[in-house]
């Protein structure tokens, strides 16, 4: 075995080694937790998985693909409400769920031609993102008349739709999933996910994706077109995002013009950023400690929430850019180089894991 | 035609209040390349200062058109020397810390006041146009977009910091050439770009109500002026202006405020999407 | 003061109890928690006491405090103290379903008191159905609720807006304009008024819908104008919305045309606003603060005396507050148990008691209450009252809902038009 | 090596044939009517002082500008303002004149990304191999190129070039910054890759002309100077004014 060879064995046995372990972990979680935890302890963490997988498009649209969301609730909103018109009009939670992201993947790719292939700047897509969440927000929030009605459903405007069905088991209707459940549900879609963007990353659609964040122009010089893997991009975090949306239905059992609102948006940048931008462990981390520090600061009722995460925002910016997860993977090399080096191996100095999609 | 002139002025003050919403972002946005996203909620702490300053016993306009602005300066001066400065030239990075700003602002005025909407009583009386009538503050409105524009024209026209202003928006170099510090210019467009903001605050407060939350209706809204508007800040927001609060308001009449308000975003977005630049980045590329 | 804070204690020691649960849950068994749970009576109580709401749902989560800690000054009952647990929901919708899930599944209460919008209570309405948890919706709305578990104590349009629309045609026009907010409560409120106006022979010449925090009304204001109705009723809820009184005193249109509404005046709007902006606004209510009888004196100044500086104004939710909750007390005394069947049968036996806003009685069929309304409006920062009507019956539903009759109904009747 | 001899291709379609190229900024005219032909598995070197209009041109070539006026056609077909992808696509493929690459990623990566367009895996894998050992950058595969040397992103940058398969390869200034050992090295590749590719040099480095050029294009003032063989430009007295005569005597 050459020496390359060897790195690039390692490169890869190392990539593969933290995704399976990361994998072992979310399974231990979801088979483990419920033998230990009560109902209501399920459904609280429940919704830290949804915002995990929320958090997981934003983490690949922005922290991957480069591409500066400002609205990426307006997909986990529109998820939630595609599934929540389509599971109360057919009864059946089956074709809901397709649905869900279905939706969410179509309004992108028009959403995304129209930006991408407008040779529109960076920060202009945010702008775009961010006023369509906007929009999206106020014109729901208007359809409180019973003449907004999709089927037998109301949109119901500010009231939202209440008492939505939840997931059932495929193909029978008589047989809803419990609290337990939608955990399983929840947990395994966050499973998919996250397995689903690590074959992404490790495929060449995902490696020309990262390039085109890394450069654009050279990506063009090379002969790839820009603006087609970034719409397919936005596309894939819009669908997950549309899983989101359909699984916090599920959680909440109610949905309003809430989840449109530009906090959602702020909460997942807010979660991409503290977790590591560029890494997927990172915004699941980053989903859970932030949704828990929310919850936590939102019950003992003194200090508004919005305070701490700002300052957490800012911080991050300021101090540590790259998030949480970089961060502590940069200490870890530290420690294995300086280790290496006085065992004096020089093989796997070379041996930096991909830098696009491992860790 | 008693209805066509009500109409018209409900136009024209649709303008002059989005001018006025937009003149801080723009100075901040055109001199610095920085998305304030923080700018709606130096308006709400303008409008605060307003507040509590009449409530104290000031006078509403001595609070508007001093305190406001001279208050909310000083807040914009102490963001950009302990944050914004160590982020110029990463305008991603600038757009999250502001946005941290923003929400963090929001959390510090509810924590402290309560997220309660207080009112401000309207100084100014009401008078007819025909059969109708209407208040006349939105003169008041006007008149203050209209100095605010003018004024801000006049200093980047005919003065020395103006000079130094536009020099540093074509080239951070030139201002170095000149004898002064970027650093400088950059702090001083700062400060000025959040006074701006806190009077707009100050000046819509008895219009619209003052509450914590409140930036989050402003920001938008400005937002897409000055993109709408492009490089060239007086002209560029002028125009905007005059586009976004025509569409606004007049749907508003016909239809509800909500689809108003919907199709003045539709056609920002339309907009950016024709002319990435703005229309003073296609048009009037000369103006200023 | 010091009941305050008590009160605030007493939630954050539940509430870290809470926070923790998915830790501190896995260590306690289940047999000792639900012995904790048995030995006092747990009222939940879910309401805005901050943000824009909080005008309204402040005093109401007072009311819930002074009414338990009567019941509790007077034994308890069943030999058993009450613990009210309290969640602030903030003007937050998100937070309705979360703290209402809290309170069926971990806190196990025995009934709940609250929610503020008709939003809320449609959220959380078939929470409570579902955890078999008894809920009273004590906030004057729109009408039509009709299911076994929930109780509305407040008043409806068939009790209060009738009484405006009527005095409107008679001493103003035939031409209205409402401008409401835009959600369930006054989509239907406005549906209500196109009613009631087309049976007394007027019409609703336009009809504008708001989101709760708009605060802009100029258009509307021309608009208005150019429709020149009679009278505008308003519907507008919320801090923001409050700020419509204000512009159309400003646009001058105060002395122009009149204004009634059935929602004006329960966010201390006459203590907050001059007197030159609220005085003359026609409102239609179950209850005032200046109504002449001992209960309605003597429930302000325990009000007063248990909460002084931190009361800001009262109004009719807070009575009907009042009210749901010595309802389900007497329901509970008479039951003889908390079960949630026997309450409810007790709920429907025709209870009846004299309440600050008059004599009071839980009609069994609709779960609604029939009670006395009244016309009031401000003068120089007191509510005058005009007319009262006595013995007012909540038949919004055109009597399709009897409960009694049919318990397994399940559904919200609307006027039709 | 061996004597120009561009005679073969002549009576074909040129490879590349710029007619009445034209770029204007405002007011300033960066190139201005220029005409260039360049037949297959030509070399060409294009010279000028700064500012001559050389890398515009190639920026016009590649679809990062559009042209102002003028036609470019490859092989007969009209590229002027195509995209910069569609163009690459029908094989044109250049190393810009400051390193312009993928930053974060891998040596490996930035060339495998080159490789595997429209390649199986294997195919690409191999390619990659190839690349870096031709260009013996094999011990460094594994590094993020953001963090190499100068001189090294000149060469990584070279292999993605080369990686891309292109018909034809534009090279912005290949030899700045490099070591004397470097640049032989750059001039011998840059030969053996004209066995089989046309190529166009832009370069400063005289030395380094004399060592490749057959046909020498001068650009001054976005206008084409003169366009001969090496050594009667070089010996150009119109060529040495526009230099100043600094670098040419050297």
């Amino acid at each position: 075995m050459t020496s390359h060879s060897l790195g690039r064995f390692l490169d890869q046995y190392r990539g593969a080694g933290s995704f399976l372990s990361v994998c072992l972990l979310l399974i231990l979680v979801m088979f483990g937790l419920p033998l230990f935890v009560s109902t209501f302890g399920l459904l609280q963490v429940t919704i830290l998985a949804v915002m995990s997988i929320f958090a997981l498009s934003q983490g690949f649209v922005w922290g991957f693909a480069g591409i500066m969301s400002f609205g990426q609730a307006g997909f986990l909103g529109l998820g939630a409400y595609a599934y929540a018109v389509a599971v109360i009009n057919y009864g059946d939670s089956t074709l809901a769920v397709p649905i869900s992201i279905i939706l969410s993947m179509l309004f992108a790719a028009v959403m995304g031609y129209f930006m991408f292939y407008g040779r529109i700047s960076d920060a202009y897509v945010g702008v775009i993102t961010l006023t369509v969440s906007v929009i999206l927000f106020q014109l729901i929030n208007s359809t409180s008349g019973s003449q907004y009605r999709i089927g037998v459903v109301e949109l119901g405007g500010f009231n939202g739709i209440p008492a939505i069905p939840p997931l059932n088991l495929i193909g029978d209707p008589s047989r809803p999933l419990d609290q337990t459940g939608i955990w399983y549900a929840t947990m395994g879609g966050l499973l998919l996910v996250y397995g689903l963007l690590r074959f992404i990353l490790m495929s060449r659609f995902g490696r020309v994706v990262v390039a085109i964040r890394e450069n654009e122009t050279r990506a063009q010089l090379i002969g790839y077109d820009p603006r087609l893997f970034k719409l397919l991009a936005f596309v894939t975090g819009a669908g997950i995002a549309g899983l989101a949306g359909c699984l916090y239905v599920n959680w909440a059992g109610y949905i309003s013009p809430g989840v449109f609102a530009l906090t959602m948006s702020a909460q997942a940048i807010i979660f991409v950023l503290v977790g590591g931008l560029g890494t997927l462990l990172g915004p699941i981390l980053g989903a859970v400690l932030i949704q828990w520090l929310i919850n936590t600061i939102g019950d003992q009722g003194a200090v508004d929430p919005g305070l701490g995460l700002g300052i957490i925002l800012v911080a991050f910016v300021l101090l540590f850019p790259k998030g949480i997860v970089p961060l502590v993977r940069a200490a870890i090399q530290q420690v294995l180089t300086w280790r290496k080096r006085n065992v004096g191996s020089p093989l796997l100095a070379d041996a930096d894991p991909l830098q696009s999609g491992a860790e | 035609m008693d209805l066509a002139g009500l109409i018209a002025f409900n136009v024209v003050t649709g303008i002059a209040m989005l001018c006025l919403i937009t003149i801080g972002l723009g100075v901040i946005y055109g001199m610095m390349r920085i998305i304030n996203l923080a700018h709606g909620e130096l308006m709400m702490l303008g409008a605060f200062t307003c507040v509590i300053a009449t409530e104290a016993g000031i006078n509403i306009w001595i609070s508007i058109f001093v305190l406001s602005p001279l208050v909310v300066g000083i807040i914009g001066l102490v963001l950009e020397r302990t944050i914004i400065r160590f982020l110029y030239g990463r305008i991603l990075d600038t757009m999250l810390a502001t946005w941290g700003i923003s929400i963090g602002l929001t959390g510090l005025i509810v924590t402290i006041f309560g997220n309660n909407v207080r009112t401000l009583a309207n100084p100014a009386p009401s008078f007819g146009i025909g059969e109708y009538s209407t208040s006349l503050y939105g003169l008041v409105v006007v008149a203050v977009a209209v100095g605010a524009l003018g004024s801000l024209f006049a200093l980047l026209r005919f003065t020395k910091f103006g000079l130094i202003l536009r020099a540093t928006m074509e080239r951070p170099g030139m201002a170095a050439a000149l004898g002064i510090k970027p650093d400088t210019v950059y702090m001083a467009t700062f400060a000025l770009g959040s006074a701006l903001a806190g009077m707009a605050g100050a000046v819509l407060a008895p219009i619209s109500g003052v509450s914590p939350v409140m930036g989050v209706a402003y920001i938008t809204r400005a937002f897409i002026t000055v993109l709408g508007g492009g490089a060239a800040i007086v002209t560029g927001t002028g125009l905007a202006s005059m586009l976004f609060g025509t569409i606004d308001e007049l749907v508003s009449f016909k239809a509800s405020p909500v689809i108003g308000s919907v199709a003045m975003l539709m056609t920002a977005v339309v907009l950016i999407r024709i002319l990435p630049t703005g229309i003073t980045g296609r048009f009037l590329r000369r103006s200023l | 003061m010091s009941d305050h804070n008590q009160k605030l204690f007493g939630r954050r020691t539940v509430l870290k109890f809470s926070a923790t649960a998915a830790i501190s849950a896995l260590a306690a068994p289940a047999y000792l928690r639900q012995a904790l749970a048995s030995e006092t009576i747990k009222l939940g109580c879910i309401m805005d006491e901050t943000g824009p709401l909080s005008l309204e749902g402040k005093p109401m989560a007072q009311t819930t405090k002074l009414a338990v800690d009567e019941l509790n000054a007077a034994g308890g009952l069943l030999g058993r103290q009450i613990e009210m647990i309290s969640y602030d929901t903030q003007s937050t919708m998100q937070l309705y379903t979360q703290y209402a899930q809290r309170l069926a599944l971990q806190d196990k209460v025995d009934v709940v008191h609250g929610g503020l919008t008709s939003a809320s209570r449609e959220a959380i309405r078939p929470i409570f159905g579902r955890a078999r948890i008894p809920y009273f919706y004590n906030t004057l709305y729109e009408g039509g609720v009709c299911d076994r578990n929930t109780f509305c104590t407040g008043t409806t349009p068939a009790q209060t807006v009738n009484h405006l629309v009527e005095h409107g045609l008679k001493n103003w026009g035939k031409k209205t304009y409402v401008l409401a907010a835009d959600y369930n409560f006054g989509q239907i409120t406005t549906d209500w008024v196109r009613k009631f106006m087309a049976a007394g022979g007027g019409s609703v010449v336009g009809a504008d819908f708001f989101p709760l925090d708009a605060t802009n009304f100029s258009s509307t204001i021309s608009r208005i104008q150019s429709a020149a109705p009679d009278f505008v009723v308003t519907v507008l809820v919320g801090g923001a919305q409050t700020g419509f009184y204000q512009q159309w005193e400003s646009a001058g249109m105060k002395s122009k045309i009149p204004l009634a509404s059935n929602v004006f005046g329960l966010s201390n709007e006459i203590n907050s606003m001059p007197t030159s902006t609220t005085d003359g606004i026609v409102t239609c209510y179950g209850w005032y603060p200046g109504i002449d009888t001992p209960a309605s004196k003597s429930f302000v100044e325990k009000m007063e005396k248990q909460f002084g500086s931190d009361l800001t104004g009262m109004s009719e939710l807070d009575v009907t507050t009042y009210d749901g909750i010595m309802f389900w007390a007497q329901a509970v005394k008479k039951a003889g148990s908390l079960d949630r069947e026997a309450v409810l049968a007790a709920l429907e036996s025709g209870l009846s008691y004299d309440g600050p806003g008059g004599a009071v009685s839980l009609d069994p069929a609709t779960h609604h209450t029939i009670r006395s309304t009244y016309l009031g409006q401000p003068k120089d920062r007191k509510w005058q009252v005009m007319e009262t009507f006595a013995h007012q019956i909540p038949s919004d539903s055109g009597g399709q809902c009897d409960l009694k009759a049919n318990p397994r109904l399940n559904k919200q009747f609307t006027p039709v038009i | 090596m061996t004597s120009p001899n561009p005679a073969p291709a002549r009576k074909l379609t040129p490879l590349l044939e710029a007619r009445d190229v034209t770029m204007k900024f405002g007011g300033v005219t960066a190139v201005d009517h220029v005409d260039l032909v360049l037949n297959e598995v030509e070399l060409r070197c294009l010279i000028g002082p700064n500012g001559a209009g050389k890398s515009t041109f190639f920026k016009m070539l590649t679809g990062q500008l559009r042209p102002s006026g003028g036609s470019i056609r490859f092989r007969g077909n009209e590229i002027g303002g195509a995209h910069p992808h569609e163009i690459a696509r029908r094989g044109v493929g250049i190393k810009t004149q400051i390193p312009n690459l993928f930053d974060g990623l891998s040596v490996r990566e930035n060339v495998f990304i080159a490789a595997a367009r429209r390649k199986s895996v294997a195919r690409a894998t191999a390619i990659v191999d190839e690349a870096l050992e031709r260009l013996h950058l094999t011990d460094i595969a594994g590094r993020e190129v953001g963090r190499l040397a100068h001189g090294q992103r000149q060469w990584v940058e070279l292999a993605t070039v080369l990686a891309q398969e292109p018909e034809l390869i534009l090279l912005d200034e290949p030899a700045a910054g490099m070591t004397k050992v470097e640049v032989e090295r750059t001039a011998q590749l840059i030969l053996e890759i004209n066995r089989t590719h046309a190529v166009v040099v832009v370069e400063h480095d005289m030395q380094f002309i004399r060592r490749i050029a057959k046909v020498v294009t001068v650009f001054n003032q976005g206008k084409i100077l003169v366009e001969d063989h090496v050594d009667r430009v070089l010996a150009d007295e119109r060529v040495r004014n526009v230099y100043l005569g600094n670098s040419i005597s050297a």
